[in-house]
């Protein structure tokens, strides 16, 4: 098949980048302004032997998407603000049961029900925490449509991979604009499907960790081993288990199947930063209009640089412990009232001034908005 | 245990957590029986619970176990039997599980009448949590939540269940306990959502805050208020007061919501 | 950057302006170029002014919305009044001749994109294709090849022909300025 | 006292609770208490209705001779 330029939206990209990796099963709830990924997965999955379901609420999609992919299917969801507060129980339970599963997020203006058919980013905090207790999570962000598409192939490969849900943080911006896409041969895209136990191991245990790599190999129920899963702390038999130590080894292997691996997993962009003395971290959207800022500042002769984060958790330490000390000032810009900012901070260590550029009217952040803030950031140094 | 039951069960598990007298163990063993009697094909079934007394029934039981969260048991479960409709799927759960935080999934569960047996493990309280009043127990009972007497008008299960559109409902209870296990068999048989209210006894907590005895005592009572439906409907409203009506009370073959998803999956792709 | 170009297309909710806009792009993108499209969502889009923006380029579209348009169509006068203000120096506004014409420093093309979709094909409904047509012609933002072949890809089925008139109004519309 | 019956009613010790159901509840009272825990003192009278084992809410019963066993 020839790659063919087209016009996609971005929640279409997404469910198009859903049915490559291999999405076979879909449940969801309607909201604003995420529907359009179910409706078209309801057109799409059966389309390919899959399987959509509209259940009666978010709390219920969430717990199908995971019932289904105990069964070996790679399920998703997707939802908006409202809808992601009431799927964290049960991404808690997949994050704690190691169940695969890919969660879209298209972020709209909240609190409460908020701004559904504005833009914003106010959900990166929830996306790292909003499930109780620790516990891991991968967390995409993408700035373009056909990124959509790339990392919602990406979302499904890390959570087959590391067996761990994994979220699409999308914004209103790039989920409902339209853009020009090239797909690409299906037969180049890269597939990572999840680790099945060997068939010569007896008694199958399944959350001992045989491979030494922190992920144990997950069989699918009806494959014939009966096994269990609980949402309680469990041992590597996978029943319930209140001893400390049995507890402290499972909670930090699941912490460690990711801090372990963050070269493979985090993921960003930087634009000129080698000669910056300002540069400036953001994501989603509002990393469009940083860009412009970055390009017209350039033309006028600011060293001025940015950093695209595409995996916002884990987050991209090293990018910032990287910058050269040339740096002067880190300005993050986010469409929310500071939340990754203080990640950021936190990394810079003192080492950088660190300060927000923040909107959370329910509009984009604009490039003018952008270079308004270097310039004064830029005369206060 | 009997030897051949023994395959069913995860012996090295037991004895289990529930307390002496807990009827809980009753209708584990029915569930068991049942699918014995039917010699169901034990890699077929997966049991999923949600959270609760009843909800630690799966891990003792040697199938596809899923113990899940505060009542989503059936949404976990709907998504195991769509993806995977060659499954027997077996709901266990309580009735606070099912009924209060669980209502919504099982009236929709129901309505789409998909291929689940759900099998309430009623005993009127939330036991795991010591003691609190669900939406099954009776109104005037107490609770540690209802210290003056539970002024909540209790749900009828099996009501709610054929209106919201289960397509098997029936009611038992563990005295009459051979009886129950036939409901069960048929409600494993029955294509499309089953449901049974098997009611159930608390002594530890139910039985001690209203003031019922030991287990036997509470098994007695039941015994004394349990009605056939056959026999109820002879009644007066005045004299079905109190009394539980055992039985079934609706059968119907309907579309089966996996099959209908089936025949959507062939209509897609026809002139592909 | 280059010969980024941005057009917004107002009226009122249910003119069918953002299948417009979708059109507008993917005609540009059957030409060669970059285009990006968006538009208001949500109550806005069922009555009252709604817009859809397109982003038309020869090379990568980075900020994505349209800050001071190149090209505004306005089909109704609040439209009108609620986006005139911001083009560029050397924007066009295209309004339908319904609409009383404004001052305003900007060069106005005033065109009968209603009346023409009533007369010439029997229903108004087609005003968005009509007006899409005028625009291709008034401002050779898109050629007239891609735009019909980008119309004929989306509209229903069984309503090609019916389009596809209203299209070639739209198209002499703008081709007798 | 030795029975004319050739099966018989094996209590698992391990597992019981002692919640007397088995003991209330035979039609033939063929169980005792000692002490709460159920034991066999009527297996002569036992029809095998297996009730006991049926309500035993710990599987801790078992009714039933070598023919059952096997």
């Amino acid at each position: 098949m020839s790659s063919k330029a087209r016009l996609m939206q971005g929640n279409e990209a997404c469910v198009e980048g859903a049915i490559a990796a291999g999405m076979r099963f879909y449940a969801g709830y309607p909201i604003t302004p995420s529907t359009e990924i179910a409706e078209l997965s309801a057109e799409m999955l059966p389309k390919v032997g899959g399987k959509f379901i509209q259940m009666e609420d978010e709390i219920a999609s969430m717990g199908a998407v995971i019932g289904a992919s105990l069964t070996g299917l790679k399920a998703m969801t997707a939802t908006s603000g409202p809808g992601f507060s009431l799927k964290q129980e049960n991404i808690g339970f997949a994050s704690l049961t190691e169940v695969p599963c890919v969660i879209v997020n298209v972020q709209r203006g909240g609190p409460s029900t908020g701004l559904p058919t504005l833009p914003a980013q106010g959900d990166v905090m929830q996306a790292r925490w909003g499930t109780h207790g620790d516990h891991p999570i991968i967390v995409l962000s993408p700035s373009y449509v056909k990124e959509v598409y790339e990392l919602t192939i990406r979302a499904f490969n890390l959570s087959e991979k590391y067996r761990v849900p994994c979220i699409l943080l999308m914004d209103e911006v790039v989920a409902h604009m339209r853009e020009k896409v090239e797909l690409p041969d299906p037969s180049t895209i890269k597939i990572i499907n999840r680790k099945k136990p060997d068939p010569s191991i007896v008694n199958y245990e399944p959350y001992r960790d045989y491979d030494g790599d922190g992920i144990p190999p997950m069989a699918s129920f009806g494959e014939g081993i009966p096994f269990h899963v609980t949402g309680l702390i469990h041992d590597v038999t996978g029943f319930p288990s209140t001893n400390a130590k049995v507890t402290e080894a499972l909670i930090t292997r699941l912490m460690k199947k990711i801090y372990d691996n963050l070269d493979d997993i985090v993921d960003y962009e930087c634009i000129s930063v080698e000669d910056a003395e300002t540069v400036i971290i953001s994501f989603g959207s509002t990393a469009r209009s940083v860009l412009r800022a970055v390009h017209l500042m350039r033309q006028e002769g600011h060293k001025i640089g940015m950093i695209r984060l595409k995996t916002i958790w884990p987050f991209a330490y090293k990018a910032i412990q990287n910058l050269s000390s040339a740096v002067k000032n880190l300005i993050v810009a986010e469409m929310n009232f500071g939340q990754l900012v203080e990640t950021v901070r936190a990394s810079a260590g003192g080492r950088f001034e660190v300060s927000g550029l923040n909107k959370f009217n329910g509009e984009l952040i604009t490039p003018d908005e952008v270079i308004a803030k270097v310039k004064e950031v830029m005369g206060r140094a | 245990m009997r030897k051949e039951l023994e395959k069913y069960f995860r012996t090295e598990k037991l004895p289990h957590i529930w307390c002496p007298g807990c009827s809980h163990g009753i209708l584990t063993g029915a569930v068991v029986r049942a699918i014995d009697n039917l010699k169901l094909d034990q890699k077929k079934i997966c049991i999923v619970s949600g959270i609760g007394c009843s909800s630690r029934a799966p891990g003792y039981l040697n199938f596809y176990t899923l113990h899940t969260t505060h009542g989503r048991a059936l949404a976990f479960a709907t998504g195991i039997k769509l993806a995977n409709p060659d499954l027997k799927v077996i709901v266990l759960t309580g009735d606070g599980d099912c009924a209060a935080i669980g209502g919504n999934h099982f009236i929709h569960a129901a309505r789409r009448n998909i291929d689940i047996t759900t099998i309430v493990f009623n005993n009127s309280i939330y036991g795991m949590t010591s003691g609190q009043y669900s939406p099954m127990t009776p109104k005037g009972s107490y609770a540690t939540t209802a210290p003056y007497g539970n002024i909540d008008r209790n749900f009828d299960l099996c009501k709610l269940a054929q209106s919201a559109g289960a397509t098997y409902v029936a009611r038992g209870t563990v005295y009459h306990i051979p009886q129950l296990i036939k409901i069960i068999e048929k409600a494993l048989q029955h294509k499309g959502f089953s449901l049974v209210d098997a009611v159930s006894i608390c002594p530890t907590y139910f039985g001690r805050k209203n003031k019922m005895g030991s287990p036997v005592k509470m098994m007695e009572f039941i015994r004394d208020v349990s009605i056939p439906i056959k026999s109820a409907e002879k009644l007066s409203k005045e004299e079905l007061a109190g009394k539980i009506l055992i039985g079934e009370f609706y059968e119907e073959q309907a579309p089966e919501y996996t099959e209908e998803y089936a025949k959507v999956i062939e209509k897609s792709q026809e002139g592909d | 950057m280059g010969e980024r170009m941005e057009i917004r297309l107002s009226g009122s909710g249910g003119q069918g302006l953002i299948l417009a806009g979708i059109i507008l792009a993917e005609a540009a993108i059957l030409d060669g170029k970059n285009a990006v499209q968006s538009q208001s969502y949500g109550p806005e889009a069922r009555g009252g002014a709604s817009r859809a923006e397109v982003i038309i380029s020869e090379s990568s579209i980075d900020y994505p919305k349209v800050t001071k348009p190149d090209i505004l169509l306005a089909l109704t006068e609040e439209a009108l009044m609620k986006y005139k203000d911001n083009l560029k120096p050397d924007g066009v506004i295209i309004i339908d001749s319904s609409i009383k014409k404004p001052e305003l420093p900007v060069k106005i093309i005033s065109l009968p994109i209603i009346e023409t979709a009533q007369n010439r094909t029997g229903k108004v409904i087609v005003a968005n294709i009509v007006a899409l047509g005028a625009l291709t012609t008034a401002t050779k933002i898109v050629s007239k090849e891609s735009t019909e072949k980008a119309v004929m890809d989306r509209v229903p089925k069984g309503t090609e022909e019916l389009n596809k008139k209203a299209l070639y109004s739209g198209f002499e519309l703008g081709e007798s300025l | 006292m030795v029975s004319e019956k050739k099966f018989k009613i094996s209590i698992n010790d391990r597992t019981c609770k002692r919640c007397g159901i088995c003991i209330a509840f035979c039609p033939k009272k063929v169980f005792s208490s000692e002490n709460g825990k159920p034991v066999v003192v009527n297996l002569d009278a036992c029809t095998k209705c297996k009730l006991c084992e049926l309500r035993c809410p710990d599987y801790a019963i078992v009714v039933g001779g070598e023919e059952d066993e096997q």
